[in-house]
């Protein structure tokens, strides 16, 4: 199972995945982008990080 | 079904007790006492049960034998009377302080004096589950820990049992609950309402129970903020090694990737992005966090419950499921409110 | 009379400025610029000023000469027009960060771009009079602090420059004003009440700040709690020495003792012993409180503002006063309200 770059823990993939599909790591919520398949390899999705107010 | 009572149920840790142990399916409820009380519909003190149970407090001396005895009595009262408490029930939760440390000398200190039964300390298992399970699924005799030392040790314990750990400043934000139902000067609405209250900069009790069981460097300070439950510890924690965010995240799911009520919160967006003790209140869970600090070798891990379920009725429930090898979440399944 | 305006008044750090010039005997109030909001009344913005004033806001474009020019305006605005600024007015105050810092390089790694005017930065004074009376007094560019670094380096000073302190952990618990007048997601009332938010555990800005003034070992975080106005920093200081309780004494005292708005407040009873935001919210003082850690070499250093006061609006007047050479309390002197 690929494992996400930022915590290491394996997001759920789709059961066909599609080279640039975006997905959710479920446990550190970082938006993850299909950059290869088989094997299947994960890469954060450029997202810019937005200021939440405080 | 296991009968239980509770020894001292006028507080909010013993009216939370009272909410908890009326909805476990496999308990009942037999006797909740109160000096003060005795004889009042225990709705008058906690209203929230109203209508849920027609339970009247009873005297101390009138409790008679269960299965399971909880104790939220004043410091020192459960240690001055366990020998008649043992004898009323095989098993007995303490939800006080007096039988939380290992060391007679380290009480005195932090109590101001001698411990009366030092002797039984040894006896008591400390009642976090995620540190005792096994221990704790045999025991007798349980001691909960303090709420404080319960949102500080579910914190760094992962990182103290890899050996990453160096020393660590610990700062708990809490809410006036913490201070039990009694008033005082400063509880009075007026003073109380906005104050930012650092009433305990150094030397808190707590800071002794964190000290035994992660060993090491450990300071504490505690402030008190406007919030009716909740614990908020931020813990400074300098690291002996290198490690990144990865191996952090690989150290915390390793130690709570299966625990029911460790929850890790670490986003990078949204705006629940760390832990945050107002979405957890009436809720079991201790959620925890971390972040890197890229400039040092300091790690912030933030650690959040709400003191009266996970820092005290709620941690005594999970052990008695422990104790008598239940599922650990019955009777603590609400999640939590949100918004809140 | 002084000739003052504010450019980029409809925020909050604005406002509180323009209450403070209102009622400044020495200072007449030119004009008040914003974008969103020329030509309506400036109560419109600032209720509390209705019946105040019947100044309206206009245009950056309209502004015209004046004696002392104040910048309340977004991040790199009074860098990119500073020119512009300095031909309307002999001396200028800035409010926001862009000249704060000493150095060009610490700025684009904490504001995430170039410093456009890095050559300008040594000419600004930073606006502690605390820190810089001396230099204040001969200044005509004026870069006041930060409000978690005004009261991080207030309370940390008398130490630093006494060579007692080795490293210091700082934790701000702060309030939602310190963010602005913008709503956000994260400012909804429903997601905002009640919440405790670790929004900066590590890396903030203000880290920079204090460094700049301080040196040494500072680590520094920031916690949002239920609160608009206040700063309360907590600031655990590691000492190179042995120091008792007197010793401590002697060296705040000795800083802070002739200081108009510098107070110590450390009480063994009652309810207010140590400093609290809540006491100071339109005051301009900071109160400042130490315990000493009788297991360790730490003392707990409390360093409490009002972020809108003596973080921006106060500390930029009493800026004013200083380069002015008239009193320092002049315009400040509202002692805050209790109960609040």
């Amino acid at each position: 199972m690929p494992e996400c770059p930022v915590c290491g823990a394996e997001p759920m993939i789709s059961d066909d995945p599609v080279e640039g599909e975006l997905l959710e790591c479920e446990e550190c919520g970082v938006e993850l982008e299909i950059l290869a398949l088989d094997p299947v390899t994960l890469g954060e999705a450029p997202d810019a990080e937005e200021d939440w107010g405080e | 079904m296991i009968g239980a009572s509770i020894a001292g149920g006028s507080g909010y840790a013993g009216g939370e007790l009272l909410r908890l142990l009326l909805g476990h399916p496999d308990v009942e409820v037999r006797q909740i006492t109160s000096e003060r009380f005795a004889g009042r519909f225990a709705h008058r003190v906690h209203p929230n049960l109203r209508g849920v149970t027609r339970l009247r407090f009873c005297a101390l001396a009138e409790l008679s034998e269960c299965d399971v005895l909880f104790l939220c009595l004043p410091h020192g009262e459960s240690s001055r009377r366990i020998d008649e408490f043992r004898s009323l029930a095989g098993r007995i939760v303490d939800l006080g302080a007096d039988f939380r440390l290992r060391d007679g000398a380290d009480y005195e200190r932090f109590y101001g004096r001698p411990h009366p039964r030092p002797e039984l300390l040894e006896s008591f298992v400390y009642g976090i589950a995620e540190l005792n399970r096994e221990a704790l699924a045999r025991a007798d005799l349980v001691a909960c820990a303090g709420c404080n030392a319960t949102a500080s040790i579910l914190g760094l314990l992962p990182l103290y049992r890899a050996g990453v750990a160096d020393s660590a400043v610990i700062e708990v934000k809490v809410g006036s609950s913490e201070a039990g139902n009694r008033a005082s000067e400063g509880s009075h609405h007026p003073e109380r309402s906005g104050a930012m209250r650092s009433y305990r900069p150094t030397g808190h009790r707590h800071a002794a129970e964190i000290r035994t069981v992660l060993g090491g460097d450990v300071h504490f300070s505690a402030t008190a903020v406007e919030m009716v439950r909740g614990v908020l510890a931020t813990c400074h924690v300098f690291l002996n090694r290198e490690l990144d965010e990865k191996a952090l995240w690989k150290i915390y799911r390793g130690a709570y990737a299966d625990e029911p009520f460790v929850r890790i919160v670490k986003e990078r967006s949204g705006i629940h992005r760390y832990p945050d003790p107002n979405l957890l209140a009436g809720a079991n869970h201790c959620d925890v966090g971390f972040e890197r600090d890229p400039l040092s070798n300091r790690v912030v891990v933030l650690s959040a419950i709400d003191n009266l379920m996970k820092g005290a009725a709620g941690q005594a429930v999970q052990a008695l499921n422990v104790m008598h090898g239940l599922p650990e979440s019955r009777g603590l399944e609400f999640p939590g409110l949100h918004p809140a």
